[in-house]
């Protein structure tokens, strides 16, 4: 089987979970945001199927379905809230929600 | 050493794809690629000895959840006009700020991953959906019964936010 | 038992007047009249019996005690307390209409407050107690208070809320060196006067607590929230806070600073006593150049108040008699004339000098016992305040002689103020006419002159009440100095 | 799963049964008072378990979770805040709420059960999967009324960030995995620390932080508390700030030594910062929804202060000053928000919240802002209340370790903090202004809330009552 040293690995998951990061703090689009939201979450299933497989635990998997539960439940919601805040406003544009202010 | 380059050739996908969904101004082809890079992270999977999380990738999270997505986008109805509002946004100047936050977190990150090593590369051992399951049916039981009311959690949620407000007097 | 009657029984009071107000109108007043006086009586029984002590474990995890010591000291100051209070419910007999039944339950909060902290003789009660007594006197202000109230209302919570979180940081210093010492944590005064100090964590704690006691006294610096707090306040609150709550910095020096700290405060006694100077001229100067009444009166004050600073930190047995003496005749005499511009602002709606003037021919009764106030303001002898100016001045110029100097300047300072005011108020051309004083405002202004004259002339009771303290005092300088008293 | 074990679990069973009781009923017969008078039954059968079954000793339920304690002890600070929101929402909806009423408690019950969930869990997957049931269910609270523009404004952001924050933590859990092999949050820590776990411990801290609402990850908390329906502020301010603390706590008491200055040092920074930033914003504010969200900045950075001494040496003052402070924090929480609860409806698209609107109230609703006023001096931490027994443990620890620095913030954001909570309630007692509206009935809140502002009082006057006993509750030596 292959040996890939897992430092590559973690960089891969660094990496994913910075562009996640960096499309969540660019983009004002609150869709786009939400995805960016997924690849962080990606990356963090990632580290935790190469640590399974580092220690040769199932458990790393274990942990994925977790996450990807979490996933789906957070995503549930928040497209529900997207479509209710569609009807409200006319666009996603994370700047419109301003009216909050101090 | 072909799974080697297989892997990183996946992983170099999916960070591609990932670039691509923060960067494409039209939602439908964001979503498209972020298909694509979940798939090529289930490759990942594949490759790193969890064939059963590589199938729930393509099949919960691929499958199930984009469609989510793209039934969502359906509602949303989004036109031409949110695709050129969203492209004036698209000006390099927004993205410099945070690319540069982001990336002084990535360099340190890398840096102590490639320079202080602590794992050694070992060869992948396949762990079957068996061993999964055994585990996850046995002393994990109970993650999987609150997994559940986190769905249920999502999903009362979901559906009270995305319903129309009820007819006041329909409600008796 | 009964001890903890006096902390209670004013609550109770309070809480009375408030529910009775509603029922009766004006009924209030007489409750907490009463009500006052039957606490004296508790005070005097408490004090005759001999029951002068009590402890009560409270917060057993920090080894927290409910524990009251009534001595000497405490008494006369609970009973000047309790006199001053009756004072303020007399003197705004008629003047708060709006929501009465708060106020006379404010009023006997505070009361409740203000002899909590002279009895206290653990020291989280204690702080329990100083903060606890700022709240009503916060509201009194807020509420009653006249057109700038919300200001000064704020100015004086924060002054001294703030000032005494530094005293509160001290405090538990203190218990945790004791923890470090005997391997239990105690917050009684008693047990903490065994600590031994380094002389630098000394100085720092001193410091703590003597911000916080010289905002309450107050001492220049830190005086800016006293004229406002005095001018805008109810009459009875000024009464209160004039006469009453400015000693409470004192007794915190006298009671804390000084046994706790000893050496300390003998080497910080030049500054302090300094302060106490540059308050006496501070005070004097802007008195004079005041034309509003009771911020005159305010700024007389923090002058007074100088000679009990400049008194304590000379260490000096005269001074310090000196000191306790003018507590109670300051106590009397500025509530006094508080209450007189309450008097004249209840009838003419004004507390500025240039609307009185020549009110002498239509209240003559006022005008003579206004002159008796002054006089004793100013330290003529005879009258109480007289005596306590003397010793302190004659204690602390053997000590501190070129600041004493300065010191005795104020006297002077407070002639002219004072002879400026009543000046100003009621000779020259009749600018205002004015009722004279009825029946009630005459039978206790009288009083006033009558307890005025009496310390003035006996002097002795003050301190013969006062000499354990003095000599526990003494000793425990002695013992700092190495020499005997 | 042994039957002791399952027994242990009853809180959380419990919880569950309300839940499908819950969903038959409204599936049979829509009833706001059934629907109430079933979460509160069950919150309280809860909290009665807890009571008579609480822990001496720590009991391993499965691998995921353990019964022990301190986290019981920050199970029923939970519960104390869960039911008054129950109660509250009563009144809050009114008889004749366009929104339906079942789909609110069910959420409740959700995020209590999330919440109990986190602060038993001792591996991973347990603080996951309790982290994200508790602020997933209160998500959909925050934006239970879909009319609110606002309140789905601040939804958004939450559900954003709270998003980010869950990457973090996972990704920072990952490391550690990944460094040790073990997913039990004792045993993960225990292992060698390398630079990449340290990482790792940085990322779940920061993850934690953001729901403590601590600098620099605070910035959300404003605009969601301004947004949300003034019941479901009451829920993240209290349950989830509680039971997120209890987990920083217990991972905070077994990091490995070596490792404890680095930390002790960021946690210190954010908790200066922490103090001081949050009151210094809270300054301005006009709303009192928005105050208390930089007030809950600013006191969770004082109650980081124990956290940061948690490293230190004396670990049962800490948990006994932690435990009180947050004890304090939520009583005033839920007092403040319970008043403007009361003068609200979950129906307008605003809760009256704003200063200036609540001019006078003390002389229209002489109870009302008479507690009010005595929870913002609890914040204060003015003496007799409970807010000042908090601070006074708090200051002990600072003083006893000699933390100057952190007690300097403390004094400096205490004297800040005096001012705006002063302005409130003078505020109250100011002159009338206008007619302030008051929800009628409701006893049974009205009961609750009097006893809860009981406490505040009683706490503070004898605060033996539960001080002297922490000791013993919580366990330690």
């Amino acid at each position: 089987m292959m040996s890939v040293p897992m430092e590559h690995g973690m960089t891969l998951v660094a990496l994913l979970w910075a562009v996640g990061l960096i499309g969540l703090l660019a983009r004002r689009n609150t869709l786009f945001m939400l995805m960016s939201m997924e690849i962080m979450l990606n990356a963090a299933a990632l580290a935790f199927i190469l640590a399974g497989s580092h220690w040769q635990q199932a458990d790393g998997q274990v942990i994925y379905i977790v996450i990807i539960t979490v996933a789906a439940a957070e995503v549930g919601i928040g497209l529900a809230l997207l479509i209710r805040l569609r009807q409200h406003i006319q666009d996603l544009n994370i700047d419109n929600l301003d009216r909050l202010k101090g | 050493m072909i799974a080697e380059s297989l892997f990183y050739l996946s992983g170099a996908i999916a960070l591609i794809a990932s670039i691509m969904v923060i960067t494409n101004k039209n939602a439908v082809h964001a979503l498209l690629y972020l298909v694509v890079s979940l798939l090529a992270l289930a490759m990942c999977f594949y490759l790193l000895g969890a064939p059963f999380a590589a199938a729930l990738q393509i099949i919960v999270y691929a499958g199930a959840i984009m469609v989510l997505f793209v039934f969502a986008l359906m509602l949303f109805n989004i036109n031409s006009d949110d695709i050129k509002r969203e492209s004036k946004w698209l000006q390099w100047q927004g993205w410099v700020g945070p690319a540069l936050l982001v990336l002084v977190l990535l360099f340190e990150i890398t840096y102590l991953l490639q320079f202080h090593p602590v794992w050694s590369a070992e060869p992948v051992q396949l762990i079957d959906a068996r061993s999964v399951g055994t585990l996850l049916f046995g002393p994990y039981l109970l993650a999987v019964e609150i997994a559940s009311f986190l769905l249920l959690a999502g999903l009362v949620g979901g559906y009270h936010l995305a319903k129309k407000m009820p007819d006041k007097d329909k409600q008796t | 038992m009964a001890l903890s009657f006096l902390i209670w029984l004013p609550l109770i009071v309070g809480g009375l007047a408030w529910i009775m107000e509603r029922q009766v109108k004006g009924s209030g007043n007489w409750v907490n009249l009463f009500g006052l006086f039957a606490v004296l009586i508790v005070v005097f029984y408490c004090w005759s019996n001999g029951m002068s002590e009590l402890s009560w474990n409270w917060f057993t995890r920090f080894n927290i005690h409910f524990a009251l010591l009534l001595d000497g000291l405490a008494l006369i100051l609970i009973v000047l307390t309790l006199l001053l209070a009756m004072l303020a419910v007399l003197v705004s007999w008629q003047d708060i209409q709006q929501n009465a039944g708060f106020f006379h339950f404010n009023l006997m909060f505070s009361v409740a407050g203000i002899v909590g902290v002279f009895l206290a003789d653990d020291l989280f009660l204690f702080f329990l107690f100083w903060e606890v007594m700022l709240l009503p006197m916060t509201a009194l202000i807020l509420v009653w208070g006249h057109e700038n109230r919300r200001y000064a209302a704020i100015k004086f919570f924060i002054f001294t809320q703030v000032s005494s979180l530094l005293m509160l940081v001290a405090i538990i210093a203190l218990a945790i060196l004791h923890q470090q010492q005997t391997g239990e944590l105690s917050f009684r005064l008693a047990e903490l006067q065994q600590l031994t100090l380094s002389p630098s964590t000394a100085y720092w704690l001193m410091l703590g607590f003597f911000i916080a006691f010289a905002v309450k006294l107050p001492s220049v610096p830190l005086h800016t929230w006293l004229p406002d707090a005095h001018t805008q306040a109810p009459t009875a609150g000024s009464v209160l806070l004039a006469g009453v709550l400015l000693k409470t910095g004192a007794y915190g020096l006298i009671r804390i600073v000084l046994p706790l700290f000893p050496a300390a405060t003998i080497e910080f006694a030049p500054v302090a006593v300094t302060l106490g100077a540059i308050s006496i001229l501070y005070g004097a100067l802007m008195a004079f150049s005041q034309t509003d009444f009771k911020r005159l009166v305010a700024y007389s004050s923090i002058s007074h108040m100088g000679f009990v600073l400049l008194a304590l930190f000379s260490w000096h047995e005269l001074a310090i008699q000196g000191a306790i003496l003018t507590l109670v005749a300051h106590g009397i005499s500025s509530a006094a004339l508080f209450s007189m511009a309450g008097m004249i602002q209840h009838r003419i709606h004004s507390r500025e000098l240039g609307n009185m003037g020549g009110m002498w021919s239509s209240a003559p009764k006022m005008a003579t016992v206004t002159l008796v106030f002054v006089m004793a303001g100013i330290g003529m002898p005879g009258m109480a305040n007289f005596n306590g100016e003397l010793y302190s001045l004659l204690g602390s110029y053997q000590v501190f002689p070129v600041q004493t100097s300065f010191a005795a300047l104020g006297i002077i300072g407070s002639a002219i103020y004072g002879l400026h005011l009543f000046q100003n108020a009621f000779q020259g051309p009749a600018n205002a006419e004015v009722a004279d004083l009825n029946q009630r405002e005459l039978t206790f202004t009288v009083l006033l002159v009558v307890g005025l004259v009496y310390f003035g002339l006996q002097p002795h009771i003050l301190l013969d009440l006062t000499n354990a303290n003095l000599m526990e005092l003494l000793s425990v300088a002695a013992k700092v100095k190495g020499v005997s008293p | 799963m042994t039957l002791r074990e399952l027994y242990l679990l009853s809180p959380v069973i419990i919880l569950g049964l309300g839940t499908i009781i819950l969903m038959l009923q409204a599936a049979w017969k829509r009833q706001p008072w059934l629907a109430q008078s079933i979460t509160v039954l069950t919150l309280m059968a809860t909290t009665a378990f807890l009571i008579f079954e609480f822990p001496q000793s720590t009991t391993p339920i499965t691998l995921l979770f353990e019964y022990e304690p301190i986290g019981s002890f920050f199970a029923l600070l939970v519960l104390m805040a869960s039911l008054s929101v129950a109660l509250l929402q009563g009144a809050y909806m009114g008889p004749n709420s366009a929104e339906v009423a079942e789909e609110f408690y069910l959420l409740l019950l959700l995020s209590s059960m999330g919440a109990l969930l986190l602060v038993m869990a001792q591996h991973v997957a347990g603080v996951i999967l309790g982290v994200e049931l508790m602020s997933l269910s209160m998500l959909a609270m925050l934006a239970y009324n879909r009319e609110r523009k606002l309140a789905l404004e601040g939804a958004i952001k939450y559900l954003l960030l709270s998003g980010t924050s869950t990457s973090m933590l996972l990704f920072g859990f990952a490391l550690l995995y990944a460094a040790s092999g073990e997913l039990n949050l004792t045993l993960m820590l225990a292992a060698d620390m390398t630079p990449m776990s340290e990482a790792g411990f940085v990322l779940v801290l920061i993850g934690l932080a953001f729901k403590l609402s601590l600098f620099p990850l605070h910035f959300w908390t404003p605009d969601v508390y301004q947004g949300a329906p003034v019941n479901s502020t009451l829920l993240l301010t209290s349950v989830s700030k509680a039971a997120v603390f209890a987990v920083l706590l217990k991972l905070l008491l077994v990091i490995p030594e070596a490792f404890e200055a680095d930390i002790t040092r960021m946690l210190s920074w954010m908790a200066i910062a922490s103090m001081l930033l949050g009151n210094w914003l809270a300054l301005r504010q006009k709303s009192i929804k928005r105050l208390m969200a930089y007030s809950a900045i600013a006191h969770m950075g004082y109650v980081l202060v124990a956290g940061v001494i948690a490293l230190g040496i004396d670990h049962s003052l800490v948990l006994e000053g932690a435990s009180y402070y947050l004890l304090a924090y939520l009583i005033a929480s839920i007092i403040i928000f319970a008043v403007i609860t009361y003068m609200s409806q979950l129906d307008a698209q605003e809760d009256l919240d704003e200063l200036p609107k609540l001019q006078g109230m003390f002389w229209q609703h002489p109870w009302l802002a008479t507690i009010m006023a005595l929870a913002f001096l609890s914040l204060a931490g003015m003496p007799i209340t409970v807010g000042f027994i908090g601070k006074f443990y708090l200051l002990t620890l600072a003083v006893k370790l000699s933390a100057w620095w952190l007690l300097s913030a403390m004094l400096v954001g205490s004297a800040v903090g005096l001012y705006y909570y002063l302005r409130v309630v003078f505020a109250l007692f100011s002159p009338q202004q206008g007619a302030i509206p008051q929800v009628a009935g409701y006893s049974v809140s009205k009961v609750w809330t009097g006893l809860i502002a009981l406490s505040l009082i009683l706490l503070g006057v004898l605060p033996g009552i539960i001080g002297d006993q922490l000791k013993t509750i919580l366990s330690i030596g």
